[in-house]
């Protein structure tokens, strides 16, 4: 939290840093009250193993993004559908992340999350990319984000 | 030339905006759109060298008001009566655009670094806020010390504000007379669209 | 919306986020864009986003209705006061050149306590709001369910009141 | 503490009042409320005897900037005849409010209650004190917002509150949009906020269309606020189902500051000699006065709920102060502000006494005073003064205002409209008639509520009416007081002393 | 420079793109994603103007942007969902308690 | 070195110009395709390869590193907010009944496998 | 550039301001629809501080907060510092306003001008 | 006593007496019997008064800059205080005889409002400027209201209503007017010999200012202002004396007199013509109000239009605008003072002895009340102006000064107006004496004794003032 302020900063003097360490305290202090400083949160250790996945999404993203673009262009091509995806999370963080990865990359949205069972349902914009959620890499690469897969 | 062009557009959109927010009946629509409004004057602001204005107008604007609007219209009826174009206001509106218009043809040139205004006070609020203030950010420099007086009649309309909505819905005995409008509205609002 | 667990997870990393960005809005004002007010609205958007994500009632929970009161008329006292120090210290009202041995740092002095004043008053007054505005929802539901029947009769006897 | 009055005056009663939010129980914020309104009215004295002692214009800085680049407190002739005024009506209706809101208003509901009310009465005196254009607008809005809601709190018992709080509430923003948009165009022009640093640059660029373009908005942002005919529709709502403390104070008070304010821009910024104001504005405020005088007083006529009845008339007699002002002339604008401070007092006791049978009857017509003259004598007596007063019968307060506006149209030779402002003075009369006829002459309907008075329920109208007959009897400061504030504006000798 | 500018001018056109849809509807969804869109896209033309103008300093408001936004579109399809932005019909038991 | 930083500078415009045509795509997606779940691609491309190609575009071009800082936590928020705010619109377009196109039936869940929770909701 | 059409372009500014303008008080004065009309006196607002905003402006100039460089030409401040209170006074009206609206709606059950006039018609025929 | 503390004592004896009559409102004896001792008392004051030189004032406070509630007796208010203080303890004593007689209700409240009333009118005289006027003018119209609707039912009011409404009506929008019009024009407002308007006012607008104050002082009944006055008759008979005779409508003439004398200036007056319509306004009202007169068979309405026919009279006198006029004008203030009063007395004995008050059933009366009709006849040749009584040495004035002025047209009309006096007058005094009555009428049967000896008084009043006139004429120079 405090690095986050440093970061923001831009200005250090003696007065700034400790307001940003009063800070940096009280927002804990009322995150915690309001109960969102639960293990559901972002785990710091996410940042260490985040870069390289934050490489290969951006590539899949790129390709997507390229991929969608035709399909603006050609809209009748399209062939919406809705299909189911099991992720292998094992936290709820985990799971949302995967989501959110579906999500991000264009062509594939994610709808609705079955907590229970960890299945996303999923709307994709044509056939291609239903094919290619099957694809377990994606998977696979997010629980390896979350730590739960060496 | 370009920021003529830049400003230029960010008005005619919101005009655009605006109008189409007056036109439509469906009040979600008109919140919506009166929010993104904000967000367009914000960067508006930002163009004309406001940041701290847009920076507040992007908060109050999209932020708090459009919050507030849609807990107010969670309890009202979803559409607008529909009206035609009424003459008078019409007129009325013009008139008052025609007599500013009429005013602006004598009004120093937009940016005109020469005019009375740039010349009078402002230098002296630039220069104080580096040496009796030493504050860089202008602005906050004026707000809180130069003119911190009208700040501190801000904080009390704030405060003002807020009693005013305690005293008027957060009520202790004041329930509402007629109770049956209540609960239409999810089925209101899901029918939308 | 806490059925949803996309939203909840990332409304829990995004709302101390949104405060500590408030609070660094609120003390770089001097610096950057932003100040008491602007860090005000911005703090009170994470409560916003609490209660809306985790609901009205644990969103009261975090921050009772009373010591808000209290923090909207504390920070209007807060500025008043800062503007009274100045008049006892022999200088007018809001002056802050007084409030330190030198001017300029009793200058930054006073500007800082008068933001967060300002701070204060608005966070608390927006999340009031907020919270006064919803919770006009909630209340009426409430009412219309459990006895909607008992007010009909006592509310048309309002009416009857009215126009006698 | 002496130098610190004029701050004093407005600061006290703003700190005051999140005192008064955060206290529990109704007499401990009422406790804080009277207490603070009578320092005020203390302080609005002080300030008012200092300044004519030393007859020069006090100023104060905030912060110690001085004038154009901080924000000034100005306490010259004029201000320090309004400030009494206002904080004086201010205490007076706090003393009547203990018992008017515990009877109108839910007992929770007092400390809020409070904190708004003496937020109105600070915003007004800020409005009266300050000397910044941008100031007057914030000030204008803390007094408007929180009425706003202080008229609403009088859906407690009248639903009807509620639209009118909202009408009052849109066009007063209007209004004060307005008044910030030719402020605008003011400061584009000059670059400058300060009143008087306004009034020196002006003259540069007042043949200018911008120039008159500016007088024009701010002129009809602040006829919004005053309610000058045919923009006074808010008010009558507004004023009839406030709550019967909230109708006593505002009526006597806040289209008054609107109209103090109008006098400090028109005439302290713009100058009686700026292009186009004396034949256009001037003419045009004088018609509107007239006429407004005259629809005021014919639909008070007609109507028969009291407080719509003399919130009718407070249109009227706002008419007559536009007539004051358009009149364009040292001995006019002497005679508005006469008015301004005499109507205020007629109105407070009126409104304070009609507030007492209001809060014990539910409503207060004609029905509900009807014979009412022999169980309330006390009362009905203060609302007879009250009456006579506002036709302007000599002795009273009216007469002396009255008197100087017929002057101030004379010295014009406006003889056709000083002829038909005395018409309508004289149709006064058949309002204040009618009400004397219902509450002496006719008997008492049966089945009618039983009405009390007890001495803490019409002492504070008593104090108004005293005040009322006190300056019709012994005018002479007052009078030359007025003129000196009128001279602040337009330096002149046209005055009569 | 003039990237930027042609990067002005393409955020100009998807704004006016976004505000179509937004007018258009017609599911309210729609426009809340369009809404959302724009809000994406203001923050964008905030972060480009600033390098345009030469003063790239103030991205603290498009940061204020993104939050503001993501809180609004949430508020949004709170509102939708349930018709309040208060307490779910279900889970309130007791009302104002202040 | 100025090489490097010219080289760099390219590749930001670059960037920065890939990304603007990407918004552009995107928002004219966000007009043309059919309904409401496939214009969510659209908004896509815009959340995602128009901003990112821009943030990282200027993030190139910023002069000192608190302007990089800021560049980097407005995309970082904008990844997590912009597919969180685009799966709720999309889930409560569909609680509430919006049915889009569809070129085929949504198959059911393939099979429900009990797993191993480690964290419940709530 | 032609220092006319230079003019002319600067005073555009103001033009479309003025514009905006209309449209706000338009949708103030004519709707009678009060969720409307508060949108419209936001938007009527907003511009007004458009024409503030506009005012401080000064061409090549940049944000008041300062640079270090003596050389910078800063917009004037001051109407920045104004809408800054401006725009708090709207939002605060705002608040109140939809406060009003809501109970109104509770206690008409419409919040449309002209039914809320027909239904106080009634009353005063009534009594 | 200094004639200071005389117009204190002339100011201050009726509100002491108002002020006792509450005091003693539970002792009947005590509170007449002051009433009618400090009205002598009163009497004396104003005779003492007249009888000093004039020049004294006396301020009491200061309205505003140069606005004065101010007491200056000069002649003519000093003649109107003479008037009002002698004949205020004879009506108080007839007043006393009558409600007694008649056995009316509310007498505390009557003699209270009635001390009131004199109070005022002594106000009214005394005033040094016209605001003190103005003020006491419309005190006096206050004050008489409740005397106006003693008897309290819907008749009473309606009069009432009429009453209040022309004479406050007329005086706010009018004569306030008026006032606050010389006020502006002249910058001041005190009664000075000759006028203050000389020189200031555009003779343009002396007509119209003229009119302000002609119709703005209704209670001098101009027509078509005088509707009040016979409706005012539903009023016991003593209030009738007060209004006709001491109080209301003398103050409204008075004040026409007095403003056309001290504020435009006899002088300027003719020199501008100003008046020349008032003149015919005047003999309009002189011979309408005497025809109407005679069409009237109740007594009190018959003789409240011969009120209203001779006031004209001496609005006349200030129209005529010359110096004879004007002081004919004020001896007929006093001489019908002294003549109406008697006739209302006699009006008001024949009521309490007789309970009639139609003309036609008086055939007879006077055999069997004496007293009474012959005080009422003496007064009645006094009205119309028959040597030697007082109303001859008037109306011979006025002719004079018509004459003067050269309006022969006013000769006419006085004379022809005298000859109607005779008819509508006469023919009560004839019945009374010779006509024989419808019912048999049994013995002397004369009012109260307490009724008999004020009118006997004034009755002779009327008679002693053609001997005395040279006392009562006022020298308005040439």
């Amino acid at each position: 939290m405090f690095s986050l302020w440093l970061l923001l900063s831009g200005h250090y003097t003696g007065l700034l840093l400790s307001l940003g360490f009063v800070s940096a305290l009280g927002v804990s202090m009322i995150a915690s009250r309001m109960g969102v400083l639960d293990d559901e949160g972002l785990p710091m250790a996410v940042f260490v193993r985040l870069p390289k996945v934050a490489l290969w999404l951006t590539w899949e993203i790129l390709k997507s993004n390229w991929a969608v673009v035709k399909i603006i262009f050609n809209p009748a091509s399209a062939q919406p559908q809705l299909t189911w995806v099991q992720g292998s999370q094992k936290t709820a963080t985990g799971l949302v992340t995967y989501a959110n990865f579906i999500t991000l990359t264009p062509g594939t949205v994610s709808v609705d999350v079955e907590e229970a069972d960890n299945y996303i349902l999923v709307h994709a914009l044509t056939d291609d990319f239903a094919q290619g959620l099957s694809d377990p890499e994606m998977d696979a690469r997010v629980s390896q984000l979350e730590g739960t897969k060496p | 030339m370009a920021g003529f062009l830049v400003n230029a557009s960010l008005i005619a959109l919101l005009a655009l905006i605006a109008i189409l927010a007056l036109r439509l009946h469906r009040l979600f629509a008109v919140v919506m759109l009166s929010g993104a409004f904000s967000l367009v004057a914000a960067a508006q602001f930002v163009v004309l060298d406001a940041v701290d204005v847009a920076f507040t107008e992007a908060a109050v604007g999209a932020g708090i008001s459009t919050v507030l609007a849609l807990a107010t219209l969670s309890l009202l009826p979803a559409q607008e009566k529909p009206h035609s174009i009424s003459l008078v206001p019409a007129f009325l509106a013009t008139l008052t655009g025609l007599l500013l218009a009429v005013a602006v043809s004598d009004l120093p040139v937009f940016g005109d670094p020469k005019a009375p205004i740039h010349n009078h006070v402002a230098p002296e609020y630039i220069i104080g806020s580096e040496q009796a203030i030493g504050v860089p950010n202008i602005v906050t420099s004026v707000l809180a010390s130069y003119r911190s007086f009208d700040t501190f009649g801000e904080t009390l309309v704030v405060f003002t504000a807020v009693l005013a909505v305690l005293l008027i819905i957060g009520g202790y005995t004041r329930t509402p007379q007629k109770p049956k409008k209540a609960k239409r509205k999810t089925k209101g609002s899901q029918n939308a669209g | 919306m806490q059925d949803d667990i996309v939203i909840r997870v990332v409304a829990k990393v995004m709302i101390p986020a949104v405060m500590l960005f408030a609070l660094y809005v609120q003390f770089h004002g001097d610096y950057g864009p932003g100040g008491g007010f602007q860090a005000g609205v911005i703090f009170a958007s994470a409560f916003v986003l609490n209660a809306v994500v985790f609901g009205l009632n644990k969103g009261r929970h975090v921050w009772p209705a009373r010591y808000n009161l209290m923090g909207i008329c504390g920070g209007v006292l807060l500025y008043g006061f800062t503007g009274v120090a100045g008049m006892v210290l022999g200088k007018n009202f809001l002056n802050f050149n007084v409030l330190s041995s030198d001017p300029v740092a009793g200058q930054h002095l006073g500007i800082l306590l008068v933001e967060f004043g300002v701070g204060l008053t608005v966070a608390a007054v927006m999340v009031m709001l907020f919270f006064t505005f919803a919770g006009r929802t909630a209340h009426l539901r409430l009412l219309s369910k459990s006895d909607a029947h008992e007010r009909k009769v006592s509310a048309s006897k309002t009416a009857k009141k009215v126009k006698k | 503490m002496m130098q610190h009055l004029p701050v004093l005056q407005v600061l006290l009663p703003l700190l005051a009042a999140p005192f008064a939010a955060l206290l529990r129980g109704r007499d401990l914020a009422w406790g804080v409320a009277f207490i603070t309104t009578g320092a005020a009215f203390l302080i609005s004295i002080a300030l008012f005897l200092e300044q004519r002692a030393l007859g020069t214009t006090l100023v104060y800085e905030m912060g110690n900037w001085a004038a154009p680049i901080g924000i000034v407190y100005v306490i010259d002739a004029a201000s320090a005849l309004v400030l009494p005024v206002i904080s004086g009506i201010g205490f007076v209706a706090t003393l009547a409010a203990r018992q008017l809101v515990a009877a109108e208003i839910d007992a929770r509901d007092h400390a809020l209650f409070y904190a708004a009310w003496l937020l109105t009465i600070a915003g007004m005196l800020g409005q009266v004190t300050t000397g910044d254009a941008f100031n007057i607008f914030v000030f204008l809005e803390i007094s408007s917002l929180s009425a706003y809601a202080l008229v609403a709190m009088g859906s407690g018992r009248d639903r009807r509150a509620l639209p009118a709080a909202f009408n009052y509430l849109i066009l007063g923003t209007v209004g004060a949009t307005f008044y910030v948009i030719g402020l605008g165009l003011l400061y584009m022009l000059t670059g400058t906020l300060n009143l008087v640093d306004l009034a020196e640059r002006l003259p540069q660029v007042e043949e200018t269309r911008a120039a008159f373009t500016a007088m024009a908005f701010i002129a009809l942002g602040l006829f919004l606020k005053m309610a000058l005919f045919p923009l006074h529709f808010w008010l009558v709502p507004a004023y009839a189902h406030a709550p019967s403390a909230v109708t006593a104070l505002m009526a006597s008070t806040a289209t008054k500051v609107s109209v103090y304010v109008l006098i400090r821009l028109i005439f302290g910024v713009f100058g009686v000699e700026f292009p186009g104001l004396a034949d256009a504005v001037g003419l045009l405020v004088l018609t509107l006065g007239i006429a407004g005088a005259f629809v005021g007083t014919l639909a008070a006529i007609v109507e028969t709920d009291l407080k719509k009845l003399f919130a009718q008339s407070s249109i009227a007699q706002l008419g007559y102060m536009a007539i004051g002002i358009g009149a364009m002339s040292a001995t006019g604008l002497a005679a508005a502000f006469l008015h301004l401070f005499n109507h205020a007092l007629m109105k407070g006791a009126l409104f304070l006494a009609i507030g007492m049978i209001a809060a014990q009857a539910g409503r207060a017509t004609m029905g509900t005073i009807q014979g009412a003259g022999k169980q309330i004598p006390i009362t009905m007596t203060a609302i007879l003064f009250g009456g006579l007063a506002l036709i302007g019968v000599p002795l009273t307060a009216g007469f002396i205002s009255k008197l100087y506006l017929i002057r101030a149209l004379l010295e014009q030779d406006f003889w056709l409209l000083a002829g038909l402002t005395f018409l309508s003075s004289a149709l006064a009369l058949a309002y204040v008639w009618k009400i004397i006829e219902a509450a002496w002459l006719q008997p008492r309907p049966k089945g009618a509520p039983k009405l009390h008075e007890t001495a803490s329920q019409y002492i504070p109208a008593w104090i108004m009416v005293i005040a009322t007959l006190g300056f019709g009897i012994y005018a002479t400061p007052l009078v030359q007081a007025a003129f000196a504030a009128a001279h602040v504006f337009i330096p002149s000798v046209a005055g009569a002393n | 420079m003039s990237v930027l500018a042609f990067s002005l001018l393409a955020l100009g056109v998807a704004f006016v793109l976004a505000i179509t849809r937004a007018a258009l509807g017609p599911t309210p969804f729609d426009r809340v994603l369009a809404v959302n869109t724009i809000g994406t896209l203001a923050v964008l033309a905030i972060a480009v103007y600033g390098f345009f103008d030469g003063r790239p300093e103030f991205l603290d408001i498009a940061l204020l942007y993104a939050l503001i936004n993501f809180i609004g579109t949430i508020a949004i399809l709170k509102y939708f969902r349930f018709g309040t932005l208060g307490d779910h019909p279900h889970s309130s038991k007791k009302d104002k308690s202040e | 070195m100025s090489m490097v930083w010219q080289i760099i500078e390219i590749v930001g415009y670059i960037s920065l110009g890939l990304g603007s045509l990407g918004v552009i795509f995107g928002a004219l997606g966000l007009l043309r395709l059919g309904d409401i779940y496939q214009r969510m691609h659209g908004s896509g491309i815009v959340d995602t390869g128009g901003a990112g190609l821009i943030l990282f575009g200027l993030l190139l071009l910023s002069p000192d590193w608190t302007v990089s800082v800021r560049l980097i936590l407005i995309g970082f928020i904008l990844v997590m907010t912009s597919p969180t705010a685009t799966h709720a619109i999309a889930r409560a377009a569909r609680v509430s009944g919006v049915d889009g196109k569809l070129s085929r039936k949504l198959k059911p869940k393939p099979k429900v496998k009990p797993k191993p929770k480690t964290k419940g909701a709530k | 550039m032609n220092p006319f059409i230079e003019q002319l372009l600067g005073q555009w500014n103001y033009y479309l301001v003025i514009v905006l303008m209309m449209i706000g008080f338009y949708g103030v004065i004519a709707r009678g629809n009060m969720v409307k009309k508060i949108v419209g006196l936001n938007i009527f607002q907003t511009s007004v501080f458009m024409l503030y905003i506009s005012m401080g402006k000064v061409a090549q100039g940049t944000a008041p907060i300062l640079t270090g460089d003596p050389t910078t030409v800063y917009s004037n401040p001051l109407p920045h510092v104004l809408i800054l209170t401006a725009i708090v006074v709207g939002v605060s009206t705002t608040a109140v306003g939809y406060a009003l609206i809501i109970r109104i709606h509770e206690s008409f059950g419409t919040i449309e001008d002209d039914d809320i006039i027909a239904q106080l018609d009634d009353e005063e025929d009534v009594s | 006593m200094s004639a200071e503390n005389l117009i204190y004592t002339l100011l201050g004896l009726p509100l002491l007496a108002s002020a006792l009559v509450l005091v003693f409102r539970n002792h009947p004896n005590l509170r007449d019997g002051q009433a009618v001792l400090l009205g002598i008392l009163s009497a004396g004051a104003a005779f003492q008064l007249y009888l000093l030189p004039t020049g004294a004032s006396l301020t009491l406070v200061e309205l505003a800059p140069g606005l004065t509630l101010t007491f200056t007796p000069e002649p003519l208010g000093k003649l109107f205080a003479l008037v009002a203080g002698t004949l205020w303890p004879l009506a108080t004593l007839y007043t006393i005889g009558y409600m007694r007689g008649a056995k009316e209700a509310n007498h505390t409240r009557f003699m209270f409002f009635y001390a009131v009333a004199i109070h005022a009118t002594m106000g009214i005289a005394l005033s040094g400027n016209l605001l003190t006027l103005f003020v006491f003018y419309e005190m006096l119209t206050f004050s008489t209201y409740p005397l106006v609707t003693h008897k309290g039912d819907e008749a009473a009011l309606k009069a009432g209503r009429v009453y209040l409404g022309i004479l406050v009506a007329s005086s706010i929008v009018f004569l306030l007017f008026g006032v606050i019009g010389v006020w502006a024009i002249a910058g001041t407002l005190d009664f000075t010999s000759g006028g203050i308007l000389v020189g200031k006012i555009d003779p343009f607008y002396v007509p119209a200012l003229l009119a302000l104050f002609a119709f703005g002082i209704g209670k001098a009944a101009l027509m078509p202002l005088h509707r009040w006055l016979p409706a005012a008759m539903v009023a016991p008979t003593p209030v009738s004396a007060l209004l006709h005779a001491v109080a209301v409508v003398k103050a409204g003439v008075f004040t026409v007199l007095k403003v056309g004398v001290y504020i435009f200036g006899i002088d300027f007056l003719k020199e501008t013509g100003g008046s020349e319509w008032l003149v015919w306004v005047a003999s309009f009202s002189i011979l309408a109000a005497s025809i109407v007169a005679m069409t009237k068979t109740n007594l009190k309405a018959r003789l409240a239009y011969s009120t209203v026919s001779q006031l004209g009279y001496i609005v006349m006198g200030t129209a005529l605008a010359t110096p004879l006029a004007a002081s004919g004008a004020a001896l007929h203030i006093a001489a019908h003072g002294a003549g109406k009063i008697t006739l209302f007395f006699c009006a008001g004995a024949i009521y309490v002895a007789h309970k009639r008050t139609d003309i036609r059933d008086m055939n007879g009366l006077g055999r069997t009340m004496p007293i009474t009709y012959t005080a009422f006849a003496l007064a009645a040749l006094s009205i119309m102006g028959v040597p030697p009584l007082a109303g001859a040495w008037s109306k011979f004035m006025l002719m004079g000064g018509a004459l003067d002025n050269g309006y022969l047209v006013v000769l006419g009309v006085l004379m022809v107006s005298s000859l109607l006096n005779l008819v509508y007058l006469g023919e009560i005094v004839v019945r009374g004496f010779f006509a024989t009555p419808k019912r048999k009428l049994k013995g002397v049967q004369e009012a109260p004794i307490a009724m008999l000896i004020p009118l006997s008084i004034t009755a002779f009043l009327s008679l002693a003032l053609f001997f005395a006139v040279d006392l009562f004429i006022i020298d308005f120079g040439g």
